[in-house]
């Protein structure tokens, strides 16, 4: 009854969570816009009558009201009370995740999500989850405090270095949802975000069942080059600019790297496929070996569409990179 | 209050050298006897409740008095105003206001445990359920290995 | 407003400053300003008691092995020391008040001396071989020299904590020691030279709550510290 | 005793006397005041100073935000400038606002004292804030700050490499200063009241700068140990909230708004004070239920050192905590009911002037309503799930910081400017800034409520992720611009006033409180002689004011004074 249709200013309602939210967010707002625009109606009507000069009985003013304190002190704490009961209801059972559900466990660091599900298939700054079952997600901390958003699903729970933390939540539209970050957690809080992509129970099924793989059907080769570089979130360290956790790679092709051990070589293909699966090779200079090893993550396929996509970078103004890829499966 | 009370002379109040001293006396005594608590075991004494938290409570309610004692005597709050005596209190008081945080820590085990115990598999209750392009996910499927 | 306006009578006293009317309205004024200076330090060292407590109720077991590398004999001097030199004190301000100024120097400079034994005992004794055996935050070296293997099975991140805790706080007040001592310096000073401003007994007396406020601190240290349950 | 008879025959007429202004023009008489008129008139300056730091970085965020993927700075830039916002508007402009510049100027003037209690002390506490101040920008200077207002361990104390340690200890610093400032007005009101000033005579303002002390006193030295221990974590390699060491990072927190809350009743607390004068004066009425809009503050200063656990219902503290921290929120909900309607009610039957400091005293009821009814959204857990670290609570807390207490702060400069200075200010310029304030204000932080509602998080400065949120960004940095003009205004027309302005008399609002029995501005000592209160408070008379318009027949009086001449 309480679904509504998509309106510009309610967040859309895509978990169990999100309609009996609104339901409370919106009574608040009404008892908010009573008391507002009521005390505000008062101020007008007594600014009206009894402004200087008006002709206005001014007689016998009261100095105090003992019955009306008490009635304007207590009516609005019962209503408190009842906002507060309905909440505390709603709030044990946010926090409380049913037996059955299905546990991802979620490692936040600076500044990318780290996801891993049931049979050990990775994600990074993206969340598959199947649409219709509870998901659990037991989540730590690397370094700094992140927290865990899906405005969609209305959940957030801070992540904390040291200590798991938990949220739950019960998908129930397949689509395309915003991951925040909304810890104040360094530079790039900001864009430690991706999606939540919900899909069939089936298709999650799958998805699982090919280790997690999911490139577009007849995509190009830089295409794929463009979902592996997000799957891998590559972008983390290689951005707009050189940044001290790695240097750009915007129009690298064909330029002269400097190494550590004063040599020096052009950016050709051959030296991009061996930047990408052995980084210790040859360190850039002013970088340390925080680049990871890929050599056995990515297999030759995939490294030269790693490498015909990263050619592309150096043709936009702005990286493809920043570009998050928008629901590759809806 | 203030302005209108003229009196002659202003006398605060002295509190002789022998109350301070046999002050002193007591303060060591208990001093002696914080120290004697701690090498004394109250598990026996107190039953059921565990010895630390025994010795916990002895030692804090002794170092309690002493503190009542300093204020009110060396710091002759006993003698003061009780304008200042509100202010005493009211200082020990906001430590009060601490005390909600335990029902923090207090019951953070009590929640659900964030753990590992809901390790389930995946059911699927409806494999017929739509699946929203039969035919992406196979192409998807064959075009790339994943690892 | 209805107000009619009378004169100030007493407001000649050169003893009274002049926002003040009588000198009974000033001292009660000083002493009640240094009680609720007083407050924001109860708060202030509360503040540090409750992270204590908080990381105590956690880690009782391995504090409890921590706190035998420090010497409770030591602690228990330095609260002889600060027993008595509040001791002094209080005697100070009793003479301060009737005026007694020789007698008031003399129990001021005890204070002072035991104040400084106090630190003596506190950075000789106590902080200085923790230094040489790494357990200062900022000159860590975690297991270092540790008086019984017991300590070996401490978690360094814990001890780290313990000790940090311990400088933090044993620190906050031996600063707070080291205030007073500089106070205590100034005042006697003040009071050889016929300071009109230490004419009244006031500055002795306020200085009084301050080091018995420390002493009272003290007072919850040494058994938090030096003397934890098993 | 009517009004109309207010203590303007016990003056002496101000001819070119001896104020606190013109008693002594040196540098130095200013730097070593001990008056706590010219050590008001000092705050007003550098509070103003760092207001327009502050607002300067608020305009730089909005113009930023207009874009998902920023304009002009790198993510670090607009880190810093968002962090250095809101130290600065907390730490030294908002919470020093009320009380260290009109509390200072008025707490001994309304008590008919001669200065407060610790005259060089209050001094003092200046000097401390400008230190304190200076290192705040000295650490902007020096590359500023990233970690928002908040420091946030382990993020300030491990990983931020940029100058938090001498921001810390700026933010400790000035905690002093406010505590140096509480410890006189707590002393001041309890023993230097004139005969017959009650406590139920006091003005309410008096009563809620009392409330805001005690909070003060027991709130400030906390933040001032968590400061400390932060400033040892970084400098002295302590560990004490460093997770490596099983130290609690949500421990901190509990210590920081332990003081950060009760701080946000240190800010609105005053304000409420202020409103309290402004609404009656200009209504022409007794606040209505004196007692309750009294006791009504000393319980908001209980209540709030119980609630700050609702800034941490989604941080990990645990579940059973948040229930007890939700119920005591809504509690304080009820003191700040009670004085909302108590203002109201206050009109009815008045005799109502709508000037500038009235048009402010109403915007500050509807700006405040708004605000502590959103503090509801917030205080309720479950629905401050899905709103906590968004823009709605960033609209909350302008609504309440600025929508209250800085249309209280302006109010309250507009009503004390005659006496402080003894000049009137430009009445139509006071309306008109008035309301582009109350405009402008509403037009920027409506939409961040919607925005914030549609899950924009705080301290972002690319939303490309949610690229929709853009409209409502573009239309609150509309409304800054409006907000802006109405902020810069009253600096160029109340500088204008102090020369070009028309001279005020004693008491050209005919307002009750003894600050008002003497000139404008005050001499040096206030009073020439000790006052004796004999009326209630607030003893006005709506019915025979009725008969007068005291601006104009005071503008009138001037005026036939000069042509005679
Ligand atoms: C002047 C400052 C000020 C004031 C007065 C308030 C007042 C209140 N605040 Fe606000 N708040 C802040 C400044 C302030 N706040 C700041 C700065 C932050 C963010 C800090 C940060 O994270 O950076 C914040 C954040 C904040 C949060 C945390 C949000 C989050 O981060 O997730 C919460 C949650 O409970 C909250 C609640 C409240 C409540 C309930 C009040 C109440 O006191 C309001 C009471 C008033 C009313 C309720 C209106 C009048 C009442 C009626 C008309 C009667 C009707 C009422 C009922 C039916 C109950 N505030
Ligand atoms: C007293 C406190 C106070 C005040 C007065 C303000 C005033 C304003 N604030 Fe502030 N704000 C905070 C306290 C305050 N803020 C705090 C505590 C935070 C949280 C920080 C954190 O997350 O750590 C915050 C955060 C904050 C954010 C969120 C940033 C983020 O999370 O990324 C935004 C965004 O719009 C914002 C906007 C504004 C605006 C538009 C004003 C306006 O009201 C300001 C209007 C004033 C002027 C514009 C100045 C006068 C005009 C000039 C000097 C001329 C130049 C003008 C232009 C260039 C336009 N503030
Ligand atoms: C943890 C950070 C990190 C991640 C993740 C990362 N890199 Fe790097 N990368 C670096 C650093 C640091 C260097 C420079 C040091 C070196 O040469 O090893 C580098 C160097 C490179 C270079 C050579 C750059 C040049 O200018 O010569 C290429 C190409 C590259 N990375 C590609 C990738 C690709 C493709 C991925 C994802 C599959 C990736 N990187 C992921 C940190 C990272
Ligand atoms: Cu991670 Cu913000
Ligand atoms: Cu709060």
């Amino acid at each position: 009854m309480w679904n509504v249709p998509h309106l510009p200013f309610i967040p859309e309602q895509a978990s169990t969570f999100a309609v009996e939210y609104d339901l409370m967010y919106w009574t608040i707002m009404a008892l908010t816009i009573f008391f507002t625009v009521g005390t505000c109606a008062f101020i007008a009507f007594f600014v009206a009558k009894y402004h200087h000069g008006s002709k206005a009985d001014r007689s016998n003013p009261p100095a105090a009201n003992h019955l009306l304190e008490i009635a304007w002190s207590v009516i609005p704490l019962l209503m408190a009370l009842v906002i507060f009961a309905w909440n505390a209801d709603f709030y044990v059972r946010m926090r409380m995740p049913p037996k059955e559900s299905m546990n991802i466990f979620v490692v936040g660091k600076q500044w990318m999500w780290h996801l891993q599900h049931p049979n050990g298939v990775r994600e990074n700054n993206r969340l598959t989850v199947p649409v219709g079952v509870p998901i659990k997600l037991t989540m730590i901390s690397q370094d700094v405090l992140h927290s865990f958003y899906v405005p969609q699903f209305r959940v957030k729970q801070d992540v904390i270095p040291g200590r798991y933390t938990m949220l739950w939540f019960q998908a129930t539209k397949i689509g395309t949802f915003n991951l925040f970050c909304t810890e104040y957690c360094g530079t790039q809080h900001s864009e430690m975000g991706g999606y939540v992509r919900v899909v069939s129970q089936a298709d999650y099924a799958k998805w699982l069942a090919n280790g997690g793989d999911d490139t577009l059907p007849n995509a190009s080769p830089v295409e794929l080059g463009k979902a592996l570089w997000d799957r891998y979130s590559c972008g983390n360290c290689h951005g707009v600019k050189d940044t001290e956790r790695g240097p750009s790679l915007i129009g690298m092709f064909g330029k002269k790297r400097e190494f550590t051990d004063g040599t020096s070589a052009e950016a050709d293909q051959v030296y991009v496929r061996d930047a990408v699966l052995y980084p210790y090779r040859k360190i850039l200079k002013g970088y340390d070996q925080t680049m990871p090893e890929y050599s056995d993550l990515l297999n030759e396929d995939q490294v030269i569409q790693l490498s015909l996509y990263m050619k592309t970078m150096g043709e936009t103004e702005k990286p493809a990179a920043l570009t998050p890829v928008q629901g590759t499966n809806r | 209050m203030s302005h209108d009370t003229h009196s002659e002379e202003y006398h605060p109040h002295v509190a002789p050298i022998s109350t301070y001293f046999k002050l002193l006396i007591v303060l060591m005594l208990l001093m002696g006897l914080t120290i004697f608590a701690y090498n004394f075991d109250f598990t026996q004494m107190f039953g059921e409740v565990p010895g630390t938290f025994a010795n916990n409570i002895v030692a804090m309610m002794i170092a309690c008095t002493k503190a009542t004692l300093v204020i009110m005597i060396f710091m002759g709050v006993k003698w003061a105003s009780k304008l200042v005596k509100m202010y005493v209190f009211l200082g020990f008081a906001g430590l009060g206001f601490f005390a909600i945080t335990f029902s923090d820590y207090g019951t953070r085990h009590m929640e659900t445990e964030p753990g590992w115990e809901g390790q389930k598999q995946l059911k699927i209750t409806n494999v017929n359920a739509p699946v929203v392009d039969e035919e992406a996910v196979q192409r998807a499927t064959v075009g790339d290995g994943g690892h | 407003m209805a107000s009619t306006h009378v004169d100030s009578t007493s407001h000649h006293d050169p003893e009274v400053y002049h926002q003040f009317e009588t000198l009974e309205q000033q001292n009660d004024s000083y002493i009640v300003g240094m009680w609720t200076f007083l407050v924001t330090e109860i708060m202030f060292f509360g503040g540090m008691f409750f992270i204590y407590i908080i990381y105590r109720w956690s880690n009782q077991d391995m504090f409890y092995r921590l706190h035998t590398e420090l010497s409770w004999p030591l602690g228990a001097l330095n609260t002889v020391i600060l027993l008595l030199s509040s001791f002094t004190m209080a005697c100070a301000v009793h003479h301060a008040t009737l005026k007694n100024r020789k007698p008031q120097q003399i129990f001021m400079g005890l204070t002072a001396l035991l104040a400084s034994g106090f630190l003596v005992v506190k950075l000789a004794f106590e902080w200085y071989p923790k230094w040489q055996h790494g357990h200062m935050p900022w000159y860590w070296d975690w297991p270092g020299h540790v008086s019984s293997p017991d300590l070996l099975q401490v978690p360094g991140g814990t001890a780290k904590m313990f000790y940090s805790l311990y400088f933090a706080m044993t620190g906050l007040h031996g600063i707070h020691v080291l205030i007073g001592i500089i106070c205590i310096v100034i005042l006697m000073y003040l009071t050889k030279i016929k300071s009109i401003l230490v004419d009244s007994f006031l500055p002795t007396e306020m200085f009084g709550l301050y080091w018995h406020f420390v002493d009272l601190v003290w007072i919850f240290l040494f058994p938090l510290f030096y003397l934890m349950p098993k | 005793m009517s009004a109309t008879s207010v203590g303007i025959p016990d003056v002496p007429k101000p001819k070119e006397e001896k104020n606190y202004l013109n008693n002594g023009n040196t540098i130095a008489s200013w730097l070593l005041t001990t008056d706590h008129k010219r050590i008001a008139i000092l705050y007003l300056i550098s509070v103003s100073f760092f207001f327009l730091v502050g607002g300067t970085a608020a305009g730089l965020v909005r113009l930023e935000l207009t874009s998902p993927r920023g304009i002009f700075f790198e993510n670090e830039t607009y880190n810093k400038i968002f962090s250095l916002h809101g130290i600065i508007m907390v730490f030294f402009f908002l919470i020093p606002a009320i009380p260290a510049v009109i509390g200072n100027f008025l707490v001994p003037l309304m008590c008919g004292a001669r200065d407060l209690a610790f005259p060089r002390m209050n001094l003092l506490s200046w000097y401390v804030f400008i230190s304190g101040g200076f290192l705040a920008v000295l650490a902007m200077l020096l590359g500023g700050v990233d970690t928002g207002w908040t420091f946030y361990t382990p993020y300030s104390s491990l990983y931020s490499n940029t100058q938090v340690t001498l921001a810390v200890f700026g933010g400790f610093l000035a905690g002093f200063s406010s505590i140096f400032t509480g410890i006189n007005f707590i002393v001041t009101i309890h023993k230097m009241r004139a005969p017959g000033l009650t406590w139920f005579r006091l003005p309410l303002f008096l009563w809620a700068q009392y409330a805001t002390s005690v909070i003060i006193i027991l709130g400030t030295p906390v933040i001032a140990i968590t400061l400390l221990l932060l400033f040892a974590e970084r400098v002295l390699k302590l560990g004490v909230f460093s997770p490596e060491l099983g130290g609690d990072p949500v421990l901190f927190q509990h210590m920081f708004w332990f003081y950060s809350h009760p701080a946000v009743y240190i800010m609105i607390l005053p304000a409420m004070g202020v409103t309290n004068e402004i609404i009656s004066c200009f209504s022409r009425r007794r606040v209505f239920g004196y007692s309750f809009v009294a006791f009504s503050s000393l319980a908001i200063a209980g209540l709030g050192f119980l609630v700050w656990g609702h800034h941490m219902f989604v941080s990990g503290q645990s579940m059973y905590q948040g229930l007890v921290f939700s119920i005591i929120t809504f509690l304080v909900a009820v003191p700040s009911a009670i004085k909302i309607f108590n203002w109201v009610a206050t009109m009815y039957k008045g005799s109502i002037r709508l000037q500038t400091p009235m048009w402010y005293g109403m915007g500050f009821i509807g700006l405040f309503l708004v605000g502590g009814l959103t503090g509801l959204f917030l205080s309720s857990m479950a629905s401050d799930v899905h709103l906590h670290d968004t823009y709605f609570v960033v609209a909350h807390f302008h609504y309440v910081m600025v929508g209250g207490t800085i249309m209280g702060y302006m109010g309250g400069l507009h009503m004390w400017w005659p006496k402080m200075t003894g000049r009137m200010y430009p009445e139509f310029l006071g309306q008109l800034s008035a309301m582009l304030v109350f405009v402008g204000f509403n037009m920027t932080f409506i939409p961040q409520f919607i925005v914030g509602y549609l899950g924009m998080p705080r301290r972002y400065h690319y939303y490309y992720l949610a690229p929709e949120f853009q409209v409502y960004n573009i239309m609150s940095t509309l409304g800054t611009t409006v907000l802006g003009i109405g902020y810069i205004l009253p600096v160029f027309y109340l500088l204008w006033s102090l020369k070009y302005g028309r001279k005020a008399g004693p008491n050209p609002w005919h307002a009750w409180g003894l600050e008002w029995t003497t000139a404008s501005p005050p001499p040096t000592f206030n009073f020439a002689t000790v006052p004796i209160v004999t009326s209630e408070a607030y003893d006005y008379d709506a019915v025979s004011d009725e008969q007068h318009d005291f601006l104009r027949e005071e503008e009138d009086a001037a005026k036939a004074a000069e042509g005679k001449e």
